[in-house]
């Protein structure tokens, strides 16, 4: 059954795939990839990733999404013809597509619990996690104690694309200049003056946040965490940004505020690691954080996915902010 | 101090020089001069201290850092080494000397670099002399290249320039593309780079592949002059007369002909070229060289390059000299080296003194000059018999020995090189003696001037008296060079 | 029905050379970044499939149930860094295109390209 | 616990959690001052490791003091602290000498961000190197990645932009490549510790997906390193990056990425793939010599001084790649001793060139004749930085080039196919370097060229720092020697 | 009791997937785009309605049928605000409905 459903679901998104490439439109193509994290959200939870598939629908469906309208609003959404031939382009795809697939023919079934991965590492950290941790979720587990360093990584690439948007739209022609504020334009005032956005809007967002936050301290014991609850909350903010326009959306959380949130969120998982050190454990020991083991991984990991959370949400709201800033040229 | 200390200092010396003459250079012309000659008379006793060691068999040696496994930079003296330091040290001061002559007389740009960088190719000669492994020699070899290019290219305008880019291109292409891998297959083969008496390669390497590294090593060293790879000397020419007096007639060619004289004596061992079969070739490339650059210098109509294969020919004396195998020949070779530096500065001490005093370049304008400047000319007079191999010069001295090792050797192939060549040398300095000396001095550009500056006079009257003196006190390059022998046999 | 077994990775193939496609194919630079996307989600695939146990569900824990069989949460976790990675590093192009917008009022490719070698 | 047994961890996370704190700065040259104290502070932490590992072979660090494999590994080998040595000190030298350079390009006010992408970077890089678990070095990779493309997008020309595009499209699809392998070696193991990735492979030999996964691992990293004929990011991301931000690549960059391709070729795939030897060598020789002369002969005719010297790195990692290919510990000596000298080179080079951009308009050769008469200091750190990439000896390129050299002629007939191709590309980059040094020095100078000074002198005293290194790791090159010859016995599994 | 439940439980998701179907068929078929905002918002809103309520009938008095309830809220408030800012956004734009006789994907 689920494979049946796998198939119907996957073959869907070849299409929608293709369908992305093929169009012209680069709005219409947004919108399908709208469509294809949707798809992919979906197979992933039939494939028993609920914790990703909640991240690919925030991330992939939204932030994403959001991130290509804020650019397309800026360049335009006509693309047009290319004159470059496809066919150099189509024998190399073509060529690795045969090698991949070859290997495929010797690769491990789908569900396969033989497969090598589920032989190794994985089950001790199924065993292990409602030892060592007591709570059970164990994507969570792993992701913010046994693979820590990774997740640190991880809000550091998050602060890097951050730094990196606010630094490359901090110059050029289209920089909002600090000393002449710009003619406030239509979007920028948002949707104040429709009334029935506005009310259901505004009626949403405490309980987009709420539920972000729920995501946020739910984590170890259902699907979610830092980064979905992140993302989640940073969409309720950008939605209150379109509604009562930019300007009112940076009264409430400036700019400078949101970098302080990155900047915190960064810090201060980043120092749960040194106080570890620091209490005699190795980096990002959460063990020592507390007398008894397993409460030290608790409070650590409770510590840091709010670190991650302010990050990834501070970080969000910081690059949506540089896009919408953006002044149209030319 | 010790005699390794002394090897350091013998190396340092110049290096610290030009780190004066960059100083004082730009306040200062006197005082640039003034450490240039203190630095070449602080050369001079460093190096010529050491002598007395060297004859009593004496091998100072010293070892610097450990550049790659097993291979250091590392220093030793043995005698030819010393008799190219002795030579190279004794004539800096003669040079400097007539530098300060000639560039002032020629109102020459640039003097602190001229000098600067002439002290620093000193030092790589030096270096080049003292070295006690290839890979030292190698080091010091690259170093005189860099050195002396901005040198050749001091006029720097465009010709200048482009005939800088072949000297550099030629000299440096062959160093890296031939002797590096032919100093890197030795180590393999012999897993050292050593200098030893009696070389290191028997045993490691035989059949034809000792023919092919002979190969690389003897066209990797560009500086020989070894046909075809010449075409960098006549470039050089390009150069004002105090480079290419000491440097393109004694240090940097010297270089080349020692290298190879040292890589035949101590790399493959006389005895082992002498039995394999497929190194013959050096001596005929040598015996090709000789006449075919003579023949070329026939030609000529520039006195600068004419002397400039006249060298090509008489490097390929020593080359040829060297490839002979014989005790007497390889005294011969090192004679020569030390006969032909006195004879070849001489000439062209004297050709820079005509060009400063008259402007004059080409040997069509020489007529008459002998009149004008009797000291110069008689100085060029002397240097020319040397070349020729006329008692009582020097070149009569090292033409013996040679002459004598082809007997030893049975070479007829060799005698008959040596008399044609005379022939040939007779052949084109002759005539410009004729002319200078005897017509009548009509021609342009203005005949209206003297004799030239009296510091470079007083140089090459020294260089000439050199020439003639070795005639007759050639005894110690002797008893050093029959240390040699001794080795050799 | 067996082979479906491997159906899954075929479709992670066949979206990832689609994306690849767009990427190396394409000249205008959002359609480039779409790509893009599409490329990093197909290896998403692989990753999540790879983790699939038959008959398992997702690895929560439930107390008191004993015999669960959970999916592994090794690959997930991993994505969860990769769709982050990917996210964030589609926000960096899309910032570079709109300065190259900007300054050179074309998002194709072979256009920016012109105006490169005419100046 | 000693701080000592903390360092591995301490080199990533000190500029790492420092990075953030840069953003912050915003008074005058508060941030500069920062980052370099942080890099500073890095390149302490790299000699302290490099020490430890020398004396007491590999160190290993469990992350969260989870084992390995279960948890992330950090290991820190001689080749790993060779290479933690390059990337800090040419963070540190360029950040300490080059404020001037960076000032002159870049509005203040953007200069804290840019600082704290510097630092990630870094933090990035050195991630990666001391990383012993494959999908951590993805994590890392992309760390530095998107810092570096901000760095290259600091760059004033408008043409930094697609420059950083194109870098940007193929470095992620490098990264993705890498991942894919990654994927399908974690498949057939299922486990991600490199270490054990070795032990696990024995199992399941010469299947598909692992070849595969080695080839996609191979074309991922080969990608993010410039190797030939995948280098078409490199020239113009070099060119049109701020002047520190080249010289710095230039010296680290691809090279961290041919770290982690060594390691993966010789420690995970090297003794379990039978073929791999042969597959490894057949592909990279020829790919190696074609990118030499190819990059070479390009350089030969560009007249963009920085375009040229990105032409001759591409040629340069073919010489890594060259020696490593040679699957023998000579090669590899070779091949590792020259990721140490070429930094020392480019280092030099790109710094001169910053010099020289502080004071002429345009670096294309036309524009630059006779420079060398109003900028002696500059033009001849330039040139012993260009001496040492030719290979004189006498400077660190030599040592290289003799390594190479040796290492080459092993391989018999073949070897002097290439002796030849090596010695043939030294002569080009000879002639490429000459060409530049000709023109400085007896070029004549562009009519509407203003009055020119020599560079800032703090600038100079950074270039000549450089290239005094050149000089003395071409007369005692011991430690790198050391460290490289350590590091191919490591890779070779002589070494426990 | 429960079959009486199950049975309705049934009808209503049937009922639903229904009006989801014709929602679906009246998206392609219809001629603007005014007339297919009309068909696509009876998919989010009465075949929401029952699916949903099916769905609640079949998971019974647990945290599952007021989680179901709460989406239903949700969908119910955002569906028709999302159908009123798209007419809202197209008629902005300029397109009235009575002048847009021929659908944009057939001109």
């Amino acid at each position: 059954m689920v494979t049946l459903f796998a198939v119907f679901l996957l073959t869907l998104l070849v299409l929608t795939a293709i369908a992305v490439v093929q169009t012209k439109n680069l709005f219409v193509a947004v919108m399908l990839m709208g469509i294809f994290s949707l798809l992919m959200a979906t197979v992933f939870f039939i494939l028993d990733a609920a914790d990703v598939a909640l991240t690919e629908a925030a991330v992939g469906a939204g932030i994403s999404t959001m991130l290509f309208l804020a650019t397309l609003a800026l360049t335009g959404e006509h693309e047009k013809p290319s004159k470059k031939g496809p066919w150099i382009s189509g024998l190399v795809v073509a060529i690795t597509s045969l090698i991949l697939i070859d290997a495929t023919f010797e690769q491990p079934y789908l569900g396969d619990p033989m497969a090598p991965v589920q032989q190794h590492v994985a089950p001790w950290y199924l065993e292990m996690t409602p030892e060592l941790m007591d709570f059970p979720n164990v994507v969570t587990a792993v992701l913010a104690s046994f693979r820590g360093y990774d997740t640190l990584g991880e809000v550091f690439v998050v602060l890097t694309a951050c730094i990196g948007v606010l630094f490359i739209l901090s110059a050029g022609p289209g920089a909002p200049n600090p000393k002449s504020p710009r003619i406030p334009t239509a979007p920028s005032v948002g949707l104040r003056h429709h009334l029935i956005p506005r009310v259901v809007g505004k009626l949403l967002i405490p309980f987009i946040v709420l539920f972000g936050l729920y995501v946020q301290f739910h984590g170890e014991y259902s699907p979610g965490g830092g980064f979905q609850a992140g993302a989640i909350i940073a969409a309720g903010m950008i939605l209150y940004a379109l509604l009562e326009g930019e300007k009112q959306a940076l009264k409430v959380l400036p700019q400078s505020v949101l970098i302080g949130m990155v900047v915190g969120g960064a810090m201060l998982y980043g120092m749960v690691g040194v106080v570890g050190m620091l209490m005699g454990g190795n980096f990002l020991d959460y063990s020592v954080l507390s007398s008894n083991p397993v409460s030290g991984q608790q409070i650590g990991i409770l510590i840091i996915e709010i670190g991650v959370g302010l990050a990834v949400c501070g970080a969000l709201l910081a690059i949506f902010h540089a896009f919408a800033a953006r002044r149209s040229v030319g | 101090m010790t005699s390794g200390m002394q090897i350091i200092a013998a190396l340092l010396v110049p290096l610290i020089g030009a780190i004066g003459i960059a100083l004082v250079g730009r306040k200062s012309p006197n005082l640039r001069e003034a450490v240039t000659f203190i630095t070449a008379i602080a050369l001079l006793v460093i190096v010529w201290t050491m002598l007395p060691g060297l004859f009593a068999g004496e091998r100072p040696e010293i070892t610097l850092t450990e550049l790659l496994p097993g291979l250091s930079i590392k220093f030793q003296v043995e005698p030819l080494g010393m008799m190219f330091a002795a030579l190279a040290s004794l004539l800096w001061i003669v040079n400097s000397i007539y530098s300060l002559g000639y560039m002032r007389g020629n109102k020459e740009q640039h003097q602190t670099r001229f000098y600067v960088l002439f002290a620093v190719a000193l030092s790589a000669v030096m270096g080049i002399a003292f070295a006690g492994n290839l890979l030292t020699l190698f080091i010091f070899y690259e170093i005189l290249t860099l050195s002396t290019y901005p040198l050749v290219a001091h006029k720097g305008d465009g010709k200048t320039v482009a005939s800088a880019r072949v000297y550099m291109g030629i000299l440096l292409a062959t160093s890296i593309g031939l002797f590096l891998p032919a100093i890197i297959w030795t180590y393999m083969a012999t897993g050292t780079l050593d200098f030893v008496p009696g070389g290191i390669l028997e045993g490691h390497v035989a059949g034809p592949a000792v023919g092919l590294l002979l190969v690389l090593f003897v066209f990797g060293v560009g500086k020989a002059a070894l046909m075809p790879v010449h075409r960098w000397l006549p470039a050089a020419m390009v150069a004002p007369t105090p480079v290419s007096a000491l440097l393109h007639a004694v240090a940097v060619v010297k270089a080349g002909v020692f290298t190879i004289t040292k890589i035949i004596i101590y790399i493959f061992g006389v005895d082992f070229l002498a039995v394999e079969p497929s190194t013959d070739w050096l001596l005929y490339a040598a015996i090709f060289t000789v006449i075919a650059a003579s023949i070329v210098a026939l030609r000529q109509t520039n006195l600068k390059r004419l002397l400039a294969y006249s060298t090509i020919a008489q490097l390929s004396y020593i080359i040829m000299a060297a490839a002979l195998l014989t005790p007497m020949a390889e005294i011969g070779a090192s004679l020569h080296i030390v006969a032909h530096a006195f004879g070849k500065i001489t000439l062209f001490f004297a050709a820079g003194c005509i060009y400063v005093a008259s402007k004059k370049t080409e040997i069509a304008q020489l007529a008459g000059i002998g009149r004008r400047m009797p000291w110069t000319m008689a100085a060029f007079t002397i240097g020319a018999l040397s070349m020729i191999g006329v008692p009582p010069t020097a070149g009569f001295v090292s033409k013996w020995y040679i002459l004598g090792g082809a007997f030893q050797a049975d070479s007829y192939i060799v005698i008959a090189t040596l008399v044609l060549s005379t022939v040939l040398n007779a052949a084109y300095f002759l005539p410009i003696l004729y002319i200078a000396w005897f017509r009548n001095d009509e021609t342009t550009p203005a005949n209206n001037h003297g004799e030239a500056p009296k510091a470079m006079v007083i140089a090459v009257t020294i260089t000439a008296a050199l020439t003639l003196l070795f005639m007759a006190f050639n005894q110690p390059v002797l008893d050093l060079e029959s240390q040699l022998v001794g080795i050799t046999r | 029905m067996e082979i479906l077994g491997l159906y899954n990775y075929w479709a992670y193939v066949a979206v990832l050379m689609i994306g690849f496609y767009a990427v190396i194919a394409k000249s205008n630079l959002i359609k480039k970044l779409i790509g893009l996307s599409i490329f990093q989600s197909a290896v998403f695939l692989l990753y999540i499939t790879m983790g699939k146990v038959d008959g398992g569900t997702a690895p929560i824990i439930q107390a008191g149930v004993s015999d669960q069989i959970f999916s592994n949460p090794l690959p997930q976790v991993l994505i969860l860094t990769a769709i982050v990675v990917g996210v964030s590093t589609l926000a960096l192009g899309l910032a570079i295109v709109v300065r190259i917008k900007e300054s050179y009022g074309t998002i194709e490719e072979d256009q920016i390209h012109l105006l490169d070698h005419k100046s | 616990m000693s701080i000592y047994q903390h360092l591995p961890a301490l080199q990533v996370v000190v500029p790492m959690l420092i990075a953030p704190l840069v953003v912050l700065m915003r008074g005058r040259g508060l941030a500069w001052a920062m980052a370099t104290a942080t890099s500073m502070m890095a390149f302490i932490i790299a000699v302290s490791l490099t020490n430890i590992v020398l004396e007491t072979g590999a160190v290993s660090y469990a992350m969260g003091s989870w084992q390995a494999p279960y948890g992330i590994e950090l290991r820190v080998t001689a080749f790993s602290a060779l290479l933690l040595l390059i990337v800090t000190a040419a963070s540190t030298i360029t950040l300490l000498f080059g404020k001037q350079s960076i000032d002159s390009q870049l509005e203040e006010h953007r200069q804290p961000m840019f600082y704290a992408a510097w630092l990630l970077v870094l933090a990035g890089l050195v991630g990666i190197v001391v990383a012993g678990d494959a999908f951590n070095i993805f994590v890392f990779m992309e760390v530095s990645s998107l810092a570096s493309y901000i760095l290259i997008a600091a760059g004033p020309n408008r043409k930094a932009m697609p420059s950083v595009f194109k870098y940007l499209i193929m470095g992620t699809i490098g990264a993705t490549f890498y991942l894919i392998g990654v994927g399908l070696i974690y498949m057939m193991t299922g486990t991600l510790n490199l270490a054990d990735m070795e032990v696990r492979l024995q199992e399941v030999q010469d299947i598909k997906p692992i070849i595969v996964a080695a080839g996609f691992i191979t074309v991922g990293l080969a990608l993010k390193a410039a190797v030939f004929p995948l280098h078409v990011w490199l020239p113009n991301s070099y060119t049109y990056a701020p002047h520190m931000v080249t010289a710095f690549f230039a010296a680290c960059a691809t090279k961290v990425s041919l770290f982690v391709l060594l390691r993966f070729e010789f420690l995970v795939f090297h003794q379990n793939l039978v073929e791999h030897v042969g597959h490894f060598s057949t592909f990279l020789i020829p790919l190696a010599v074609i990118g030499i002369l190819l990059a070479s002969g390009v350089a030969l005719f560009e007249s963009h001084l920085k375009r040229l010297l990105a032409y001759s790195s591409i040629a340069q990692v073919g010489y890594i790649l060259l020696g490593a290919s040679m699957a023998t510990a000579s090669g590899l000596t070779a091949g590792i001793i020259h990721m140490f000298n070429h930094a020392l080179a480019k280092g030099a080079l790109f710094f001169a060139i910053a010099c020289l951009a502080t004071q002429v308009s345009s670096l294309r050769l036309e524009n630059l004749g006779g420079v060398a008469r109003k900028m002696p200091w500059t033009m001849a750190a330039f040139v012993i930085g260009g001496l040492s990439l030719v290979g004189i000896p006498g400077t660190a390129g030599f040592i290289s080039k003799w390594l190479l050299i040796s290492a080459v002629l092993e391989k018999g007939t073949l070897g002097i196919f290439l002796v030849v191709a090596v010695l043939v590309s030294s002569l080009m980059a000879a002639v490429y370097f000459w060409r530049i040094v000709e023109v400085a020095y007896f070029g004549d100078a562009p009519k509407q060229s203003a009055e020119l000074h020599e560079a800032p002198k703090w600038m100079l005293l950074g270039t000549w720092f450089v290239a005094l290194a050149n000089i003395y790791y071409g007369l005692n090159p011991s430690l790198p020697l050391l460290l490289s010859n350590q590091a191919a016995a490591s890779l070779l599994g002589q070494l426990p | 009791m429960t079959t009486v439940i199950d049975i309705l439980s049934w009808v209503l998701l049937l009922a639903g997937s229904i009006f989801v179907f014709i929602g679906g068929i009246g998206t392609l078929r219809f001629p603007t785009f005014y007339t297919r905002l009309h068909a696509a918002s009876l998919t989010d809103g009465i075949g929401t309605i029952l699916i949903l309520g099916g769905l609640v009938l079949q998971a019974g008095w647990t945290l599952a049928a007021f989680k179901l309830l709460a989406i239903l809220v949700f969908l119910l408030l955002t569906g028709p605000t999302a159908a009123y800012a798209l007419a809202n956004a197209a008629d902005m734009s300029g397109m009235k409905p009575e002048e847009n006789e021929v659908s944009e994907v057939e001109k």
